[in-house]
């Protein structure tokens, strides 16, 4: 089994993925630097990570959306590589226009850290299998900008195809419908705001993060 | 306008210089400075770079020890951590440009002592904030808190590195100046630290980082008319954080250390240019030589004074090993740094600046630093203010209301509307932070089974009332939070915030103060290896509290055993080790409840501390204890009834027989509370080592109580001391 | 040539900024404000004399980077 | 009556979004932009008629909240 995270200057949860990952499932982590316009082959998961891409600046998301290596990422997505956008991942995604929606400022317009609660809203994709039916998971999350937006007609695509694989038990930044989470048409893509990545191990407060990615390369 | 014949000696003043001063200069030169010169002197010679007026006592602070690599002296000091690695850390103040500029002020603060710590190889790891606001009623405090926490957050956060412990308080006599102490701490191998000295002549020395822009130069040196065609155009600007920068400079500087070509490095700090370059030659015993001109530049037709006092953020300066300038191009390229080689080493002694093909500066460097000035100034001893008995303050005449009052008042209410704006799990190793309870933030050394345990503390009402006592209690205060998690308490640094020192009153609070602070370092084995003076923090006359702002770092074995003071169980019994003569002078509860802040402090009997300290890290460490609180803030009413609120359990406190307020909210020190299953055991412990202990409380039900005084619900509890931080800042 | 492009949030999407700054304003009194939209500019030097050529440069900046166009919309003013 | 709020760093402050979007730019090969700086607009409705004293409004609004007059500066634009 084999993944990649993909790093952006500003990236700062390349670190904690990559070690996620490899504590997790064992498997081998290379991180790729943006600049690269290929992907080491055999990949099994791609982790675009958390952090801060370009200082966020302009748009969360929007400088990192355009690196030479996000042309090779939505062409392994293409052939059903699965993707994982953690965090400032995922507004990177949703900017690469590989997750429909965006991500607004905060309703409170503050940054928020904080342990969250969240409903297993589709726990038939690949990245969520692994819960094996649990209905309620607990991750943390870090961001000033997570509060989910997309108009109607697409929420309720979203909704209704099955997308919508995390949702916040109580609503921490005003996301449309508290989605957390969501995954492409195909399933194969996913964007969350809270971190995995971080609850990997029970010091951290939680291990849900490793079931994660252990359903993921267990689907490969 | 000043015409441009304006004599040096009067520029001097208005740099800041004193006319003897001045006159030093001209007689070490032999010839009076030109402009430029002078302004690299005043730098140079400022309270900030030189502690002209507290190194003669900071000398007083015991700075060696088995663990210290590097004390005082250097960018951040150095202890060692076993294993082959190292821990460096420092703390720093940004208070004056946080008045002004909260966001920007609290922003650069933080990426300031970041620098100081990664310049010297350390990855950071933890950053710390201590923060000291006026009165809550005050117009402006409002305004500066959520500037300053949203700075700290904004910048540490995008930086990538967790914050993950700090304090905060509100006390009318920050009103006019608020405190901005900003922590950071690094993980480093013990062989690879990095200083600034420039070990030879001849050696290319390189900038890299942001362009050089106007940004921070003081005013009043701004309006001479020797340095500027357009005036309005050269305003000084208030310096700009870019936390992105600075990642990129981090991740750059350590590409840069590890691949062998860096000879010595020193970031840009206050004072820029100027200070980095003299020390890094002074240092080194060398000369060097710049070409102003090769100094990346923001704005077009910078003079080279505002170069050199250029305050513009996230730039370093270093001094490559011979042949290694590709090494740098290739890596400031990666990270997209703006680099360029602006000069050499020499073997002069001197400085020399050129810019526009002249040499606009020609100095020794050895004046710069051996010849600053070193005052001994006056100071009155600040008399010892009367131990107040018991019986001389009112005990409450509503118990439910005054646990309410103190739990919710400004220092004692929960921060959480602060800390969760701050990324305090970013890099996957924070054991313990601001919402776990306990009472230091504690970080994994990655990869190992070992962590770090870290503390920000003092007491300004106890500096203000005793400086001596107040300093001996902000380190004994950071030694038992450390011990309280478990760790081994290694060394300190620290932040001297006061007011003007040449008022002898002032200095007077600076010198006991560093007196009761060395005392305690040298009693616990805790050394300060860095530290920071923040002096002329006053308005109209009127002085801050006095505030030794204590940062300290310990040991911690086997993270597996380690406490904190959630997990009280319902059947837990409460042991109160050390103790309680009911210390209440310029207590909390006699300031929130009575109005008063008069009396002594608490005294910190040193030797008991250490016994008493020694004696609950051994419990930890030994696994026969995990839920341990220190008793400070409040007393033991307030420390008890923390444990509940992070427990979710209630608490029964015994009724003390004499002096319930005393026994319950006088604040002696050296006491800690364990939750026990089995209190005769841990008693009979406590009493082989010496030690008093006593059952003080049980937990269990759903409130805090003590029969017949108070009986409180859990939730009320819950709701007044979370309540109150978001109900102000709403 | 100067270049200053206006970003702004298409009217279906929530101004969170823009209606904390509107109940900013009415609790320091200014109540006869409302609809408080907030918005970007982006302003810079465009080298080249061609007008036509370069606003259609500066469309296709805001096309690729300059404004998400899921939720924003934008005005360009070369001159 | 509608107000426009244009708030914009002050010369010489640095411009940490201008210099990073100003990278992005050239990075997608629009090299002939220099000098980008970033500002904010605040448009919003105004109850009233007196276009002065609108004015004045708006920028009591401006020193109060809107602008950090630290290190931005802003122009107002009432009709
Ligand atoms: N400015 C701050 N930044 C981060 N954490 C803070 C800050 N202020 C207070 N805290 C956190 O709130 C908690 C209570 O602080 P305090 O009462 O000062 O602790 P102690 O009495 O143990 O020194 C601690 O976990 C502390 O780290
Ligand atoms: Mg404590």
């Amino acid at each position: 089994m084999k993944a990649a995270v993909v790093v952006f200057p500003g990236s700062n949860c390349d670190r904690d993925c990559a070690v996620a990952i490899e504590r997790s499932t064992g498997a081998k982590v290379e991180r790729v630097w943006h600049q690269e316009s290929a992907l080491p082959s055999g990949l099994d998961l791609i982790v675009l990570p958390g952090g801060f891409a370009y200082g966020d600046y302009l748009r969360c998301g929007a400088m990192a959306s355009l690196s030479p290596v996000m042309r090779a990422v939505a062409d392994a997505a293409e052939r059903g590589v699965a993707v994982a956008g953690i965090c400032n991942g995922f507004q990177v995604l949703c900017e690469a226009g590989m997750l429909p929606g965006a991500l607004l400022r905060n309703a409170a317009l503050k940054y928020v850290c904080t342990p969250i609660d969240l409903e297993v809203a589709n726990g038939q994709t690949r990245f969520t299998a692994g819960y094996a039916g649990r209905r309620e998971v607990t991750m943390t999350i870090g961001n000033g900008e997570g509060n989910f937006f997309a108009d109607e007609e697409t929420l309720d695509r979203l909704e209704g195809e099955g997308q919508v694989v995390f949702r916040y038990k109580a609503n921490p930044n005003g996301s449309a419908r508290a989605i957390a989470g969501i995954v492409s048409g195909r399933g194969n893509v996913l964007g969350m705001m809270p971190h995995p990545d971080r609850a990997f191990e029970e010091e951290l407060g939680s291990t849900d993060g490793a079931i994660l990615f252990q359903s993921v390369l267990a689907s490969a | 306008m000043i015409a441009p014949a304006k004599p040096m000696a009067e520029l001097a003043l208005e740099y800041g210089l004193k006319s003897d001063e001045y006159d030093l200069i001209v007689r070490r030169l032999n010839r009076e400075p030109n402009a430029l010169e002078l302004g690299v002197f005043s730098v140079m010679w400022s309270e900030h770079c030189s502690y002209k007026s507290s190194r003669k006592h900071l000398a007083k602070f015991p700075t060696q020890g088995p663990k210290v690599i590097q004390g005082p002296g250097e960018n951040a000091g150095v202890v060692d951590i076993g294993d082959g690695q190292a821990c460096i850390f420092k703390m720093e103040s940004h208070n004056h440009p946080s008045f002004i500029e909260p966001y920007q002020g609290a922003a650069t603060g933080v990426g300031g002592i970041m620098r100081d710590v990664f310049t010297m190889g350390a990855r950071p790891i933890a950053l710390l904030n201590a923060l000291r606001f006026g009165d809550p009623s005050h117009p402006k405090t409002k305004r500066l808190v959520s500037g300053v926490v949203a700075g700290i957050g904004g910048y540490g956060n995008c930086v990538g590195v967790p914050t993950v412990a700090g304090e905060t308080n509100f006390h009318r006599g920050y009103d006019g100046n608020i405190l901005v102490n900003a922590m950071c701490v690094g993980l480093a191998d013990a062989d690879k630290i990095f200083y600034s000295a420039a070990p030879a002549p001849g050696l290319p020395v390189v900038y890299f980082g942001s362009k050089t822009g106007r940004d921070g130069i003081h005013g009043a040196t701004m309006a001479s008319a020797e340095f500027g065609e357009d005036s309005d155009e050269k305003r000084p600007t208030v310096q700009v954080g870019d936390p992105f920068a600075e990642k990129l400079l981090i991740e750059a500087t350590l590409e840069l250390m590890a691949s062998g070509a860096v000879a010595a490095i020193q970031d840009m700090g206050a004072a820029g240019l100027t200070s980095s370059s003299v020390e890094m030659a002074g240092k080194g015993g060398v000369g060097i030589e710049l070409d102003l001109d090769a100094v990346p530049q923001r704005e077009e037709g910078m003079s080279a004074y505002e170069m050199m006092l250029s305050e513009s953020q996230e730039r370093m300066l270093a001094v490559l090993k011979p042949g290694r300038e590709p090494d740098g191009r290739r890596i400031f390229e990666k990270w997209g740094l703006d680099a360029a080689t602006i000069g050499h080493t020499t073997d002069t002694g001197r400085i020399v600046l050129k810019h526009r093909g002249q040499v606009v500066c020609d100095l020794p460097l050895a004046p710069l630093s051996d010849d600053a000035p070193l005052y001994d100034r006056p100071y009155v001893t600040p008399a010892k203010p009367p131990r107040l008995a018991p019986a001389h303050i009112p005990a409450p005449s509503d118990w439910n209301a005054a646990i309410l009052t103190l739990m919710s008042c400004p220092d004692m209410a929960s921060k959480r509307w602060l800390w969760e704006q701050y990324d305090r799990h970013v890099m996957a190793d924070t054991l313990a932070d601001s919402a776990t309870a306990a009472d230091a933030g504690v970080v994994r050394v990655h990869g190992a089974r070992k962590a770090l345990a870290v503390t920000s503390d003092c007491t300004p009402r106890y500096v203000q009332a005793d400086p001596y006592e107040g300093g001996k209690q902000a380190v004994a205060e950071a030694w038992r939070n450390l011990t309280a998690v478990g760790a081994e308490p290694i060394a300190i640094t620290d932040n001297l915030n006061f007011g003007n020192p040449e008022r002898p009153e002032i200095m007077g609070q600076i010198v006991a103060a560093i007196e009761g602070m060395a005392e305690a370092c040298r009693a616990l084995d805790f050394p300060v290896v860095s530290g920071n003076v923040s002096l002329y923090n006053e308005t109209n006359g009127v002085a801050i509290p006095p505030t030794p702002t204590v940062g300290a770092v310990g040991l911690i074995q086997d993270y597996g055993r380690r406490a904190g003071f959630k997990g009280l169980k319902a059947g837990d019994a409460l042991v109160l080790i050390g103790e309680t003569r009911g210390e209440l002078g310029a207590s909390l509860y006699l300031r929130e409840l009575q109005g008063r802040e008069d009396g002594a402090p608490p005294p910190v009997d040193l030797a008991l501390e250490r016994r008493t300290g020694d004696f609950v890290r051994g419990l930890i460490q030994a696994g026969a204890a995990s839920v341990v609180h220190d008793l400070s803030d409040g007393g033991l009413a307030a420390a008890a009834a923390e444990m509940a609120l992070a427990s979710g359990v209630g608490v029964a406190l015994n009724a003390p027989a004499r002096d319930p307020h005393a026994q319950l909210f006088g604040e002696d020190q050296a006491r800690y509370l364990i939750a026990s299953a089995d209190p005769d055991g841990l008693i009979a412990k406590a009493k082989a080592a010496g030690l008093a202990s006593e059952v003080v409380g049980v937990a269990g039900g759903e409130a805090f109580l003590a029969e017949g005084l108070f009986n409180i619900a859990l939730a009320a509890l819950r709701e007044a001391h979370e309540g109150w931080m978001p109900a102000y800042m709403a | 040539m100067k270049a200053k492009v206006e970003v702004f949030l298409k009217p279906g999407v929530l101004d969170v900024q823009g209606k904390a700054i509107e109940g900013a304003l009415h609790g320091l009194g200014f109540g006869a404000v409302s609809g408080v939209r907030v918005g970007k500019t982006i302003e810079f030097e465009l080298d080249g004399a061609d007008k036509a050529k370069a606003e259609n440069e500066v469309k296709a900046m805001c096309d690729r980077l300059l404004a998400n166009t899921v939720i924003e919309g934008y005005r360009v003013d070369v001159g």
